[in-house]
């Protein structure tokens, strides 16, 4: 390979990575600013590198989504990977952008939301807002993988970050607890993550010698396995059903669904979120589950579409995701915490997620694949909005987390009870909230692939949300305040962050015209809406 | 006048009007709130007037393409049937208003507002032709009386604003489930191409079983009905006039645009389950309505009953019955809508409307007795009043196809006697107590208030016709569909 | 079969194989069960070594290598001056808390064993030929795991081990950072009160 | 030649140890001795894949996940001083002051 | 067919005199309010009398009304549309004749009274509803006639809102009459799908059809409902006209103003009943079964009324239960297929039942409210025109001879006959109580010993002319009414013949039955009346029976109307109370929104078990997710064994 060749080679990789390359330069950028001296015009930087790794991170993300959906380009199938970028492990579609564009949009909120918390509570800014770069540039990368290996370094990338972040807060022993819980379980699963990988590339190279195929370099490339699942398929040994196979997937369910807090593997998620800073556990109830959603719809994408044979496959997703949805709703009920309660209403969320990720990696699921970085996008505005309440409200270096201390917001603070309710109403998924869109998008989706069943419990089963979503409506304007808690609240950037998610709420609830769906339609282009069989045809409404 | 605008106007000043209202000072809330409902009633009589395009029974269409990845559109029109609705919405709307009732001062703002954005949502349910702009309405509506309930109820609001919305989510979201699998279907959201194309089989039972559910609790059909009485009892009078005359609708109305509209087969295969389900509820409610204490819980037992004649006719698969049942849809918006007015001049005052205590008010407020007697007697479905025709016509109509059903159903014209006559003879025969010897009788305001709808009474009931023959298009249109 | 069975456990590198993979279960197991955790941090340095020279059996020296040196060599000194510095040395002595813990455990663990064992034993040929390579294909065979082999293919461009080599190392970055925030400022807090 | 099969079941069964390990164990120090342990034995199972497979990816991966593993132990190693610096206590049933 | 506008016209003076009194009541003077709705009527009179004289030639036997459109859904097209023939017309003289006088009567009557024009609004408004009924040309212009009739007799029944037993009798009447309605829309329905009509005449009309029916024999496809709805229709009928067991209604109705009782529960809205069999006469004719069913429930009520009304001591109560026991005598006719007999009793009746009450209403005006006839005796000369004149009514319901009920009830009883011995010997005996009863009530309050009060006697008058006038016309028409169907012309059959229909009557008696018969009856009224008269008129004491018999099971039975009354007080208000608040209670509260409050309990105890898993221990969660990983495991080897 010449120097040339070799110079494209990078420079396409590195256009390909734009956002998280930019995102980590923007990073080591701040703890460079932040180690300067306190009184160098540098140390004020700290904070402007970090926003502007972000900013600049989703103005790549856009730029690269509407490049390619103005040429038309965009493909979410890892199996098609026209560019062989960085040999092949890295893909770059309207899917990896979109869930970029999110996974900035995360990195923003948490960061407006924190500068004045950690300020008071006197923690480290500079290697926070750093480590948040770094998490979010590790997301990235799973989200743009085609490569099991790039997954799994990604996953770590944004899992060790998050594991400090847990336990940033000085002098908090739940802080610390949350740390050490997450840490434990987080690296229990990563094992078995990596065995999971271990034991799909034995049985992708296993099928490859029978099949006597040349390989590419890796074996576990995407694209690679795809091929071997469709190449097998007729043979004697399909690899879909091959056991190591089947085995080696259910352990990479374990490692991808503890990160985006499935239910088995969801019990740390509560905990460590009610202990770790409220800014971290808005960013990990996000970050983590939107890269864990993106390596588990690229990985199941190849494996579904293989049609019956992979009837055990989308049977045990089916089971996670009723799981899952059950698990969180009913536990959430019972919770006087709110942080605690959104963690398990993240878990409820994750599991209509999940709906979406079986029907979108389901042949005909283009719809539901298309609807994922939409709820994804609604849920990180209302779930980050909803954390960034307690930061706002909180004082003395406190959140406001207890259920209870709501009582009678609706007059003592009646913006931030307003700003709320439309974050619970979002999540419980009333109109007219990005909350509702998203949930009937993603159900839509369902449907439209063939799960009527799971999207009517989905939606049945997310009437129990209503319960505790609205307890805390009912606390807020139906109750009276407890006496003595008049005090103004001061975290403005929390305010700034919470306002800007509630109004981007109601706005992508009522106009949807959020720059995810006209790519999303791109993307779709195969399966139009129209196209669907049995439609009716499209009625002119003014014809008379 | 652009049609293209104009119903969606329905929709909006309302909803502008609550904007306005949260943002301005606490003492125009009222201002606004009767200016924004005026013009909404002023323009919600234009929606009688055939014009704009058209589609079959369907006018006033209007289209624009809202959210293209999932294909909903702004999609709004009207039939004979809706657009009485959207005007007795209105009518009910602003007499809610107007009605003189005690509020707080620092909660003026949320009371008007709500108001006026019930008033929207319900117009924007009534002239949505797109299933999911159907349902951002319907569910929609809850939030504002669900705030009502919170804030005005008495002691037991709390719970009573949580089972109200309860039950209208689930409803609801069983009802989302069966749109979805409507998309997934048919591949459209729009109404009228729904119902030209009709969802039969198998699929088609299921997706009916999820509107039906809806529309049963929100109506509400027995055994659904546990949440009215206790709503009714905690929302301010005034505005149950709104919610018991023109809500209520809702559910009758999904009945009859989608239920019959969409799923013309499911509809008669399950129609005798809905038709003995409302039979059920007019004999109960009506059992029920003759034993409560409290004037508001009665009238709700007795909305279960009269929405119940609604809900057979609509089921009882000939013209007859669903046009009776579209006919006793406005009918009884309009008598119960007077009732509950009239109900909120006596909490005025009396402060509660408990039944005990009551008594000779006949002489002690001739006017308020005459005009509650108008009422009560339309209520029982006199001849020559309004309320006769509609249920004349449903049992009628239920009659050809379920005779048993309609032989039971017929008990309603006794039980409602009973509990009617019976609440009548309670609170306005026999000597004043000493309680009542205070009150005043009605001021001419507020009889003033209530004239048009007494007027109402009387010409629908001796001349029906208008309602009659604007909703005979969209009736037999959608009976049409059924044979 | 029998005869099999005894080339594959006399001849060439099967006897060693056998002995240290014995010696690594050995090791393992005594790591989980000795209740010092200095004892069981010195099993586990065993239990390395043990790997590592089934490594040098599977060619792959250089891994082989580096399971010493840092794996053994540096990452369990690490474990041991922690356990050292933060005096966990203690035997463990409290009751087992959860009553069912240790039996659902091993019942749990077993019976997953079993399955991927079995899962294994289906699945895996006696005999497994090697794949056909690409052409580009810096390095095979026992070439491959050569520092020579290892460097060639990890450095190349072309080749997917490049991004997450560099990913690595971010994360290695971000665990300095890390170790930073959380050991360095622990210290601070102690000044102040 | 050893057979692959045998490879792998030794790293079956050293993973499943670690399991055990991980599961059984009070010390927080002793269970991130046994993760490592289950990552070593993956690591035994890549380098025995790739042998016989005569695929470089096996050792690859396995060096990233020693890379991964070191980058864990370094972090790791620096939670569980911060927790257990001031504590005597070494029991990580005693830490679930978060439950519920 | 004819079109005749004037048909409007009847009933729209008495609606113009309710709105003028409904609207300006207040502000009118008594006189004047009262005399705008008597006035009305009168008008009314006049025009019916023109309508009599329309359609009593041979030529025009129906008038029709222009329709107004009404209700039209499908293939029903519901017209508002009046038509006049005999039957209707006949009922039109009754209405606005003796409720013209009786509005001249109320005038005296209520002068006293403070809501003396409402008492006119409703007045009038009930003879409107009662026109509309009788005019009514299809059967729902009938039933708002009917539902009318009801409600203006609830009003008026309970007219004196502030005392209980008034409003409770108003809305006992009400509900027992909506019993009826009830039937009475299922028959209506019933015929409109069997025949697509509601019409009476008419090509179409369900009269005529049904008379060819009859005449063919042929039922076609209404055979299946041929009895039901003649069945229907009775218990409708029974419900307005007070038969048993729906009579309950009219003997508490007597709570409401006199002049109320005379018009509506005696002569007019109680023969709608009558009036609606006779007017579908062939859909019963259809049905011999139902007829016999018509024919034994008034001959029973007949009876069971006439036994009760030997026991009462309220004048008004006992003309009440008269007044059951006579419609019960048409409805005997009735079932007997002798619908203008009805018509002919219907008539005089209406005469001496009105004259009844009036004078009734007279002597309770003089004896300022006193209605107990324990508390009368020897008003002989006191009122000697409601004295005289009460007498005429007692002799003419009594059937002594050439009196009005004496030719009307001799008919019933000929045809009864003819229909069975049986309902002869029943009707028979029930004639005799009749006669015994109504004796025994005119001696109790006119003659023997004086025991009324000092107080009273100082108010005692005769009553004014208003009232006595209308008392002496309707005497004169009760003793001259009978002539009008008297044996040898039978005036009013020839004018009814559309009642009889080809085939469906009885052959025509023999002359001498037809005699012996008269002679019985007559004898029968005379002996019974004498009895009565002489052995009650010396008795000093108000008891006119003997202790021993007072506490004879018996008596109390009959003087407790057969505690008929107290069953269904016990079965629908207590019971039925008892059980609608165990509905309330037990199923509504406590089972179906129990339910519903279960599923979140439900969801809450769920919580609660599963908060066990939410340990906070580490090494809990990561043995979950071992074991959620076996379980996915498992599950996938599961899948792949299939």
């Amino acid at each position: 390979m010449n120097d040339i060749a070799l110079w494209d080679s990078l420079r396409s990789g590195a256009f390909a990575l734009g956002a998280p390359l930019f995102l980590v330069v923007a990073a080591i950028v701040t703890l460079l600013c932040d180690i300067s001296s306190p009184t160098s015009v540098l140390k004020r930087g700290t904070g402007l590198a970090a926003f502007f790794g972000v900013l600049g991170g989703a103005a790549i993300s856009m730029q690269q989504g509407s490049e390619l959906a103005a040429t038309g380009a965009a493909q979410f199938s890892p199996s098609s990977t026209s560019t062989s970028l960085w040999g092949g492990g890295i893909l770059i579609d309207g899917f990896g952008t979109g869930i970029n564009f999110i996974l900035c949009l995360a990195a923003f909120l948490t960061l407006l939301m924190s500068g004045k918390y950690l300020t008071e509570r006197k923690l480290p800014r500079g290697e926070f807002y750093a480590l948040i770069l770094f998490a979010t540039a590790g997301a990235m990368i799973m989200a743009q993988s085609a490569d099991l290996v790039n997954l799994f370094v990604g996953l770590e990338v944004l899992s060790v970050a998050l594991y400090i972040l847990a336990g940033f807060a000085r002098r908090d022993w739940r802080s610390e607890e949350s740390a050490v819980k997450y840490f434990l379980l987080g690296a229990f699963a990563s094992g078995f993550l990596l065995y999971g990988i271990a034991l799909i590339y034995g049985a992708a190279g296993i099928t490859a010698s029978h099949l006597k195929l040349t390989v590419g370099h890796s074996l576990t490339n995407l694209g690679m396995i795809s091929e071997l699942l469709t190449k097998s398929a007729s043979t004697a040994q399909p690899l879909v059903t091959m056991p190591l196979f089947v085995v080696g997937v259910a352990f990479m369910l374990v490692g991808l669904g503890f990160k985006a807090a499935l239910a088995p593997f969801h019990s740390y998620a509560p905990d460590v979120y009610e202990g770790a800073p409220a800014p971290v556990s808005a960013y990990m109830s996000a970050a983590a589950k939107l890269g864990a959603f993106a390596g588990l719809i690229r990985l199941l994408q190849p494996i579904l579409a293989q049609g019956d044979q992979a009837a055990l496959f989308r049977a045990a997703v089916w089971t996670l995701a009723l799981l899952t949805m059950l698990i969180g709703n009913i536990m959430a009920i019972r919770q006087t915490n709110l942080k605690r309660m959104l963690a398990f209403s993240s878990i409820a969320h994750a599991g209509y997620v999940l709906v979406g990720v079986l029907a979108g990696s389901t042949p005909g699921g283009g719809f539901a694949a298309d609807a994922i970085p939409f709820y994804l996008f609604a849920y990180t505005l209302m779930n980050l909005g909803a954390f960034a309440i307690t930061v706002w409200l909180g004082k003395n270096g406190e959140e406001q987390v207890l259920i209870s201390s709501f009582s009678g917001l609706g007059k003592r603070h009646p913006l931030a009870a307003g700003v709320l309710t439309v974050f619970l109403l979002s999540l419980a998924g009333i109109p007219p909230t990005a909350g509702f869109l998203g949930k009937l998008y993603l159900f839509v989706g369902a449907m439209k692939a063939g799960f009527v069943g799971l999207a009517i419990a989905g939606l049945l089963i997310s009437a129990i949300g209503l319960f505790y979503y609205l307890n805390l409506v009912v606390k807020m304007y139906f109750e009276d305040a407890p006496d003595g808690q008049a005090s103004e609240p001061v975290r403005g950037d929390a305010k700034l962050a919470a306002l800007i998610a509630a109004i981007a709420t109601i706005v992508f609830g009522i106009l949807p015209l959020s720059m995810l769906s006209p790519k999303a339609e791109v993307a779709t282009k195969p399966t139009p809406v129209a196209a669907e069989p049995g439609a009716a045809a499209p009625v002119e409404p003014r014809s008379h | 006048m652009d049609s293209k605008s104009f119903l969606l106007l329905l929709v909006l000043i309302p909803l502008l009007g609550t904007l306005l209202i949260s943002l301005s000072e606490r003492g125009h809330a009222k201002a606004i709130a009767l200016v924004g409902s005026v013009v909404t009633l002023l323009f919600s009589l234009f929606s009688l007037l055939p014009s704009g395009s058209g589609n079959g029974p369907f006018y006033n269409l209007s289209d624009a393409s809202w959210f293209p990845a999932l294909g909903i559109h702004l999609r709004l029109g009207v039939d004979g049937v809706s657009a009485w609705l959207i005007l007795l919405t209105s009518l009910l709307g602003l007499g809610a208003l107007l009605c003189p009732y005690q509020i707080p001062e620092e909660k003026r703002k949320v009371y008007y507002g709500a108001v006026l954005a019930l008033i929207g949502l319900l117009n924007g349910a009534f002239a949505a032709l797109d299933l999911v702009l159907f349902y951002l309405c319907f569910e929609a509506c809850l939030l504002p009386v669900y705030f009502l309930i919170g804030i005005f109820g008495g002691t037991r609001r709390r719970a009573t604003a949580q089972k109200f919305l309860i039950f209208s989510v689930i409803g609801a979201l069983g009802m989302l489930a069966s749109i979805l699998g409507v998309y997934a279907v048919a591949g459209t959201f729009d109404v009228i191409a729904l119902r030209q194309r009709g969802i039969a089989g198998e699929a088609g039972a299921l997706l009916f079983l999820g509107f039906a559910v809806a529309f049963a609790i929100k109506t509400p059909l027995f055994p659904l009905h546990t949440w009215q009485a206790d709503a009714y009892a905690e929302t301010p009078t005034p505005v149950v006039a709104l919610v018991g005359g023109a809500m209520a609708k809702l559910g009758t109305y999904g009945f009859y645009r989608f239920c019959l509209g969409v799923f013309p087969e499911a509809s008669a295969q399950y129609g005798s389950v809905l038709v003995w389900l409302a039979v059920a509820g007019i004999v109960y409610a009506g059992l029920i309505a003759a034993v409560q204490k409290d004037l508001k819980r009665l009238m709700a037992f007795s909305s279960v009953s009269h929405l119940g004649f609604i809900v057979m006719g609509l089921f009882s698969g000939n013209i007859q019955g669903v046009s009776g049942a579209c006919v006793q849809m406005v009918n009884h918006g309009i008598i119960a809508g007077g009732l509950f007015l009239l109900l909120a001049y006596l909490e005025n005052r009396r402060g509660t409307l408990k039944i005990y205590g009551l008594g000779g008010l006949w002489d002690q407020m001739p006017i308020f007795s005459r005009i509650f007697l108008l009422f009560t007697l339309a209520s029982v479905a006199l001849p020559l009043t309004n309320g006769f025709v509609g249920e004349f016509l449903t049992l009628l109509g239920t009659f050809k196809l379920y005779p048993a059903a309609a032989a039971v159903a017929v008990t309603g014209v006794i039980w409602s006697a009973v509990y009617m006559l019976g609440m009548y003879q309670r609170v306005f025969y026999g000597a004043p107590s000493r309680q009542v010897s205070s009150f005043s009788d009605l001021s001419d305001g507020e009889s003033g208030l209530l004239a048009p709808l007494a007027v109402l009474i009387f010409l629908l009931g001796i001349y029906p016709a208008p309602l009659l023959v604007t909703m005979n298009g969209a009736v037999e249109a959608t009976v049409g569909s059924t044979k | 079969m029998i005869a099999t069975l005894f080339d594959a456990l006399f001849k060439g590198p099967g006897l060693l194989f056998f002995a240290f993979a014995f010696g690594a279960l050995a090791t393992a197991t005594l790591v989980v069960i000795s209740k010092n955790p200095v004892r069981a941090a010195l099993f586990l340095v065993l239990n390395l070594f043990c790997v590592a020279v089934l490594y040098l059996l599977l060619s792959a020296f250089f891994l082989a290598a580096v399971q010493v040196i840092v794996y053994a060599g540096a990452i369990m000194v690490l474990f041991l001056f922690v356990i050292m510095l933060l005096n966990l040395g203690t035997p463990e002595k409290a009751r087992e808390r959860l009553k069912f813990q240790v039996p659902a455990a091993v019942g749990a663990a077993l019976m997953l064993a079993l399955i991927v064992a079995w899962a294994i034993a289906t699945s895996t040929p006696v005999s497994v030929g090697p794949v056909a390579l690409p052409a580009d294909t810096p390095a095979s065979g026992d070439a491959m795991g050569t520092p020579e082999g290892i460097g060639r293919t990890l450095y190349n461009p072309s080749l997917p081990w490049l991004l997450p080599f560099e990913v690595t190392s971010i994360l290695l970055l971000v665990a300095t950072v890390g170790a930073v925030v959380l050991a360095k400022r622990s210290n601070a807090e102690e000044v102040k009160p | 030649m050893i057979p692959l099969s045998w490879y792998l079941i030794l790293g079956a069964m050293l993973f499943f140890i670690g399991v055990v390990g991980v599961l059984t164990k009070r010390n927080p120090i002793v269970i991130f001795m046994c993760i490592e342990m289950m990552l070593n034995a993956v690591n035994l199972t890549l380098v025995a894949l790739g042998r016989y497979l005569g695929h470089a990816g096996g050792q690859m991966i396995a060096l990233f996940a020693m890379a991964v593993a070191a980058a864990e132990v370094a972090v790791g190693l620096g939670i569980l001083i911060r927790i257990f610096r001031s504590r005597e206590n070494i029991n990580v049933d005693e830490i679930n002051v978060l439950q519920g | 067919m004819t079109i005749y506008p004037l048909l409007w016209v009847v009933p729209a003076l008495p609606l113009a005199g309710f709105i003028i009194n409904a609207l300006f009541g207040a502000q009118l003077r008594k006189r004047d309010s009262g005399l705008i709705a008597t006035l009305a009527i009168w008008a009314s009179f006049f025009c019916s009398l023109l309508l009599y004289s329309q359609v009593s030639g041979e030529k025009t036997r129906q008038l029709f009304s222009p329709a107004l459109e009404w209700i039209s859904a499908g293939d029903l097209k519901l017209k508002l549309e009046l038509v006049c023939d005999p039957l209707s017309a006949l009922m039109l003289l009754i209405i606005t004749g003796i409720g013209a006088l009786i509005h001249g009567y109320s005038m005296g009557y209520m002068s006293h009274e403070k809501n003396y024009s409402r008492f006119f609004t409703y007045l009038n408004l009930f003879v409107f509803f009662m026109l509309l009924l009788v005019l009514g040309a299809n059967l729902v212009v009938t039933f708002i006639g009917w539902e009318g009739v009801g409600l203006c007799s609830y009003l008026l029944i309970g007219f004196y809102s502030e005392k209980k037993s008034a409003t409770d009798a108003g809305k006992k009447a009400f509900i027992v009459n909506r019993v009826g309605d009830a039937a009475f829309l299922l028959a209506l329905f019933g015929l409109f799908w069997s025949f697509r009509s509601l019409d009476y005449f008419g090509v179409d009309g369900i009269v005529t059809r049904a008379s060819e029916m009859v005449a063919s024999r042929n039922l076609g496809d209404y055979q299946p409902l041929a009895f039901l709805i003649p069945i229907l229709l009775l218990v409708g009928a029974c419900g307005k006209s007070a038969q048993f067991p729906l009579h309950v209604w009219l003997p508490d109705a007597m709570e409401g103003p006199t002049p109320v009782s005379a018009l509506i529960h005696a002569a007019t809205m109680v023969t709608a009943g009558v009036f609606l069999v006779s007017r579908l006469n062939p859909i019963f004719l259809l049905s011999p079964p139902a007829m016999t069913v018509v024919a034994i429930v008034g001959l029973f009520t007949a009876l069971f009324a006439a036994t009760i009304a030997l026991a009462q001591n309220d004048i008004k109560k006992v003309l009440a239960y008269s007044t059951v026991s006579q419609l019960g005598f048409m409805f005997l006719a009735c079932g007997v297929g002798a619908f203008s007999a009805a018509m002919f009793h219907v008539l005089t009746h209406a005469f001496f039942k009105a004259l009844l009450f009036l004078g009734s209403g007279s002597v309770i005006h003089a004896m300022s409210g006193e209605q107990d006839m324990r508390k009368m005796g020897g008003l002989w000369k006191k009122l000697p025109i409601t004295g005289w004149t009460m007498a005429i009514g007692t002799a003419a319901i009594s059937g002594i001879p050439l009196l009005a009920g004496f030719f009307s009830k001799d008919e019933i009883l000929l045809h009864a006959y003819q229909g069975s011995v049986v309902y002869w010997v029943v009707a028979f005996m029930t004639a005799g109580m009749t006669a015994f009863y109504m004796t025994r009530m005119m001696v109790k309050t006119f003659f023997g010993a004086r025991r009324y009060d000092d107080h009273a006697a100082s108010h005692l008058h005769e009553s004014p002319l208003s009232m006595t006038a209308p008392l002496l016309i309707l005497a004169v028409l009760s003793v001259l009414g009978g002539w009008l169907n008297a044996a040898p012309t039978h005036l009013l059959d020839g004018w009814l013949t559309p009642l009889k229909i080809e085939g469906a009557g009885h052959a025509e008696a023999p002359g001498k039955l037809t005699t012996i018969l008269m002679v019985a009856s007559g004898a029968l009224g005379l002996v019974v009346c004498g009895l009565a008269f002489f052995s009650y008129r010396n008795r000093a004491s108000g008891d006119y029976v003997s202790e021993e018999t007072r506490l004879n099971p018996a008596f109390q039975l009959i003087s407790d109307k057969w505690r008929v009354d107290a069953l269904y007080h016990a079965i629908f208000v207590s019971s039925g109370g008892d059980f609608a608040r165990d509905l309330r209670d037990k199923v509504d509260r406590r089972g179906i929104d129990g339910a519903a409050r279960g599923i979140p309990a439900l969801i809450r105890w769920l919580a609660e078990r599963l908060k066990g898993l939410q340990s906070g221990f580490v090494r809990s969660y990561a043995l979950t997710m071992l074991v959620g990983a076996l379980l996915v495991v498992v599950g996938c080897m599961i899948g792949l064994a299939r």
